[in-house]
């Protein structure tokens, strides 16, 4: 077990600099996403629960430079910027956000629940924890299949104070399942600090009693964070071996889009939100280092405007799910005594009054 | 008596208890430094201090054991689940420990504790943050179940629970939180367990509820009222012990039931009203007992499904009319 | 047809899946090295080696959901929860993922995993291991529940679940272990998930069960026609989907019904059994549905009083008669 | 944390001799006791199921022998010893487990299930694992209430690979709880070793990821555990803070008294039980130090047999629980809309056809 001491870049020579640049442009993807979620959050096109990945777009583009086409990921709640840097366009998200039929959960599930199957997003689960048993599943049936790849079981950090989370790490230990734990660590779950909720607060070392290794990352840090990924990635795929990565990132907001983080000192969040921020800081490097110039931003930026305006136009455009698809997704093998179409019409005109 | 929230009931009456008795201490994530997720606990911490309101880590299953253990030494904690939910990661607890305990041990020891946690939801709360399970704790022996639908049984409720050396599941919903109503001064007012209270007098049919579905059968009521049709409320207040005659009662006077609950359709709370009814009044029945209930899919998130899903004052009037042909 | 156990039925049949489909692997405690707590996976270890057959630590909440996401990848786990009273520790993976993960991600995935575990109890085994909780999972919209009676049922559903591709509960009996029957030998025989069956016709009254109460109606209707009362007995076999038309169509030639369950009385599958009776059916009652079930109390672990809390053939003839009254 | 060196007892001159003989007294009455449980069982007085504690003797005795009056208990379901150890006559255990009115727990709770509330045993809870989190509520409300002692969290090996034994570690600790988490590690679960179950088979290690101390013993000597157990039950009470204690045992029979142990190899539990004899190996110590002779070894002997069939007597002679008394520890508090004595009569006379 080792913490990693923080990797500095003096320079960046033997990066691709197209890939920096791509690096760059989904983390300001992410973050322009997330902004413009809040937005047609307070404006009502989207209900519900809501929580937003601000402040930790390098842990996540880190992640998604450093997985295979064939590995799996399995998230919590704050999903929308791992489907998103994973590579499903930006439309289906945000059209799942707004509740539409061309959503990536059909309009089923919500900012909590999206999915992508052809890219092996295996959804957002809000329950906390109720993720990481699934995902040492999925690694368990590549194993099984004698497939190559990892599944990683993205969680927060109050979310290693779960029994959900324990259990997983032994059974994954015991079976020889290559998952990586990738731990978000933005300090808080909801206004309870690390420290508060765990007793052990280096949440790295938290694989000891299970034998399972652990190291903390910058999750600020795009390059560190890719690094780390692709090492501990090739690790567990080669040694059939589960890794704890403690991410730390800092949180830009509340909990959830309707959290006022009152909480939180004012200046502590002032100060996190300027030291912390990892697409400003990236940009400056990429600056100092000549990668890009102004114009480059300025373009990049103009275009991540516009595809998220389509996005949103997109999903404005969408249609909800027909009222007589209610029951469509109910069963996978279709069994006698269920309920159709008609029978979802008839329910719902009783509950909205037109009959 | 003054008018309050369904909210400010709760949080009055939890600092109220906190202050009675050196025993009663809150627990449950988010009910302190945060202030509550639903602001319930709003104001405690800073008045009770963090021994007597405790914010605990994600840890559902540990900390309500952790209660259960303390109520047997003699505190009585009052447990927040942030929605009902969650309490699935710590139902062994409640179920395999909590609701045995006294009885088990031939009554040994005491479990003083209250859970309170909001059942049910509106507004696209999706298929994991929407569910009702208020049924399945009322079909455990051992545990007592209640579900206030105004402040004042909010109130009454509440402390009797609290005071009550029983295990007691106390349900609430977040549709009612910003609700208003009277709520009485008085420092020894409780609403006792096991009683039904007939919300509205009637002569028609007989709508029986709980919780937010009281609230809307009392609009519905009115407006049948406009009809013509004169609507009798019943509203359960306790699942478990449920109070039968106070049901019964009142359907052999109107010889017509309808039954409304916010949970799933088949196998839910309003399955064991009906059955009640028609063992107990069948010789009184006009017409069979209609169920009005949720749709039976995992609630979809987008707009109108989900809206349509739950059942409203529509469907009660729907299911009123039906039981009037 | 070759007369064997439910027991070997069972075993059987997990035999025959593993060695059908390399996808079909069996997981839970005890089933390998000990050969299962109730020997329903004895030899299939030895078998089939234990990449098939694969020990457990104890640890429900983990294993299940590892059989979840390990099913959303295309394997096909079949999972035994060494009695339901433990599955409570992991019914957060059951009811808050499994049973909506097809629903909720808009049918992109499908959890093809069945769950195999006794339910009900006799014989002293005390209040935290005799429980039935069948009816919580028959509640949740997104599983499917079945409960067979005989060895036949056992073979057709488990085979029809594990060929299933959603999460299926299958409820077994330790009663039932031992009892025999008549199986099929025929290598795709099924029974249909959802339907149940008419086990015996009568013309006098219908009794509706499941799992053990089937074979107790059975012997209870063989009895009354002795006496001259004609018992059908309806097998609702699928807990959900509820068969609710093969009820009814019963209820509607005998005018009469009992339902009878082995779990407690309020809140359990009766109740939602007797109010669909009456809600379907009002017009052709000539009594009240009688229901059976089980004393709401901690089960007892004194021998008499444990044996008195459960439904028997004598509660099952008591209220045949009174319905008959 | 340390694993502990087998302390050698070479000379027992700081011993008080008495005390020596009242240890080899419990642990022959616990074997004893057992013994004729398990006798009892197959002659179908005792029913339900049924785990002894053969071959855990010395584990059980030294625990008691370093508790206080105001520590308290809560065990699993392999619980008669404890509560037996603890100063519980054997007549109500006895009677317990035949189902009598004069049991320990009303003849409600059996074999798994017994407790002794004046003695500060608070149960045998029969889901593993669920009794943890109630102790350490238990020693949450000492530190609450500001009293002194601590409290025993006991358990097996394969407890310690559910959710609810992590999830109580953390919380122990972090609430500054004084609880031995006290496990009799017997190698198995059923039929399931230690290292078949736990990705870290030293058990002693498992509070790695919570900052706890952990220690191993060998729980077959009864002076070594009494040690162990008086030094942390001390430094948790002193400390306000949680200690695991990794008791090593070889358990006698199989996993209940129903269990034939066919998975265990014959030559190794024949070998087990003759070299792990906390009882006859206590014996031969205190023979070769001249504090019992054979004339001393008989009259305990016959001594334990009196008592043991003076409690099986006393459970014979017992009436059972009376039908009408069915609902009667329903509810601590009465309240409207329960059921009382005549309904139980009318309900159990329905059930057994007696109407
Ligand atoms: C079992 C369970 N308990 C409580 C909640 C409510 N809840 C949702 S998110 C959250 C905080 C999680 O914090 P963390 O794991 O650090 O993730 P973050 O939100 O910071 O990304 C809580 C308490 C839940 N969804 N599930
Ligand atoms: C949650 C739960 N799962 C499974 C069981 C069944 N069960 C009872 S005891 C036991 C083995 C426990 O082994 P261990 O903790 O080592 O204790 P030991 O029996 O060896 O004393 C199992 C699997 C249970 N009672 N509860
Ligand atoms: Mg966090
Ligand atoms: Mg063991």
């Amino acid at each position: 077990m080792v913490k990693e001491a923080n990797v500095v870049y003096p320079s960046l020579v033997d990066e691709d600099a197209n890939e920096l640049r791509h690096y760059y442009y989904q983390m300001l993807l992410l973050r322009r996403f997330e902004e413009r979620t809040g937005e047609m959050y307070v404006k009502a096109k989207i209900g519900g629960y809501c929580h937003l990945n601000l402040g930790e777009e390098a842990t996540i583009v880190g992640l998604m430079a450093a997985l295979k086409a064939e590995d799996y990921i399995f998230t919590n709640y704050r999903d929308h910027g791992y489907v998103l840097a994973r590579g499903t366009p930006p439309g289906p998200i945000m059209a799942e956000l707004f509740g539409k039929e061309t959503g990536v959960s059909g309009g089923r599930g919500g900012s909590m629940h999206l999915f992508d199957a052809e890219r092996h997003f295996m959804g957002g689960y809000a329950i906390v924890g109720g993720q990481v048993p699934l995902a040492v599943g999925a690694a368990y049936a590549l194993r099984y299949q004698e497939k190559s790849g990892v599944v990683v079981a993205q969680m927060g950090d109050a979310t290693t104070n779960i029994g959900a989370f324990y259990e997983s790490l032994n059974l994954a230990k015991l079976w020889k399942c290559p998952v990586l734990f990738f731990i978000v660590n933005n300090g808080y779950g909801m206004g309870t600090s690390v420290a508060m909720g765990s007793s052990e607060p280096d949440l790295w070392k938290k694989g000891a009693s299970f034998r399972i290794h652990g190291e903390q990352i910058d999750g600020t840090d795009v390059l560190a964070v890719r690094d780390a990924c692709r090492r501990l990635r090739d690790y567990a795929e080669r040694e059939a071996d589960p890794v704890i990565l403690d991410m730390v990132s800092f949180r830009f907001r509340g909990h959830s889009v309707i959290d006022s983080d009152r909480y939180r000192n004012p200046e502590f969040v002032r100060k996190g939100r300027q030291e912390h921020d990892p697409v400003r800081n990236f940009a400056t490097l990429l600056h100092e280092h000549a990668i890009i110039d102004d114009a480059w931003l300025k373009a990049t930026a103009d275009q991540v405007e516009q595809e998220i305006q389509q996005a949103i136009d997109f999903a404005n455009a969408s249609s909800d799910p027909k009222i007589e698809d209610l029951y469509q997704f109910m069963y996978a093998t279709e069994v006698a005594n269920t309920p159709g179409p008609e029978d979802a019409l008839a329910a719902v005109k009783i509950n909205r009054g037109e009959v | 008596m003054p008018i309050i929230t369904y909210r400010q009931a709760l949080n009055d009456t939890l600092g109220e208890e906190l202050k009675r008795d050196p025993n009663v201490l809150l627990m449950g994530e988010e009910i302190g430094v945060f202030q509550g997720s639903y602001r319930i606990t709003e104001g405690l911490l800073q008045e009770y201090g963090p021994k007597r309101v405790v914010d605990t880590p994600i840890a559902e299953e540990g900390f309500v054991g952790v209660a259960i253990g303390a109520a047997m030494l003699g505190l009585r904690p009052v447990v927040e689940i942030m929605t009902i939910n969650f309490i699935l990661v710590a139902i062994d607890q409640v179920v395999n420990h909590a609701s045995k305990i006294h009885y088990m041990f031939g009554g040994q020891v005491r479990v003083p504790l209250v859970i309170r946690t909001p059942s049910g939801g509106t507004g696209q709360l999706g298929a994991t943050h929407s569910q009702s399970f208020e049924n399945w704790f009322a079909y455990c022996p051992g545990l007592k179940v209640v579900a206030p639908a105004t402040p004042y049984d909010a109130k009454g409720l509440l402390r009797a629970a609290i005071r009550d050396d029983d295990p007691v599941m106390f349900i609430e919903s977040l549709a009612l939180y910003d609700t208003k109503g009277d709520v009485p001064e008085d420092d020894d007012f409780v609403v006792p367990i096991g009683v039904a209270e007939v919300k509205r007098t009637g002569t028609d049919v007989t709508v029986i509820s709980y919780s937010r579905m009281t609230a809307v059968a009392m609009q519905v009521a009115q407006r049948m009222a406009n009809e013509g049709i004169s609507v009798e409320v019943v509203d359960l207040r306790s699942l478990r012990p449920l109070d039968r005659p106070t049901i019964i009662a009142s359907v052999k006077k109107t010889n017509r039931a309808v039954v409304i609950a916010e949970d799933w359709y088949s196998y839910g709370v309003t399955a064991e009203i009906a059955a009640t009814i028609q063992e107990e009044a069948f010789d009184y029945l006009d017409a069979p007992v209609q169920r009005v209930a949720g749709i039976e899919t995992p609630l979809p998130y987008a707009k109108d499904l989900s809206a349509a899903s739950k059942p409203s004052a529509h469907s009660l009037i729907y299911a009123i009319r039906k039981v009037m042909e």
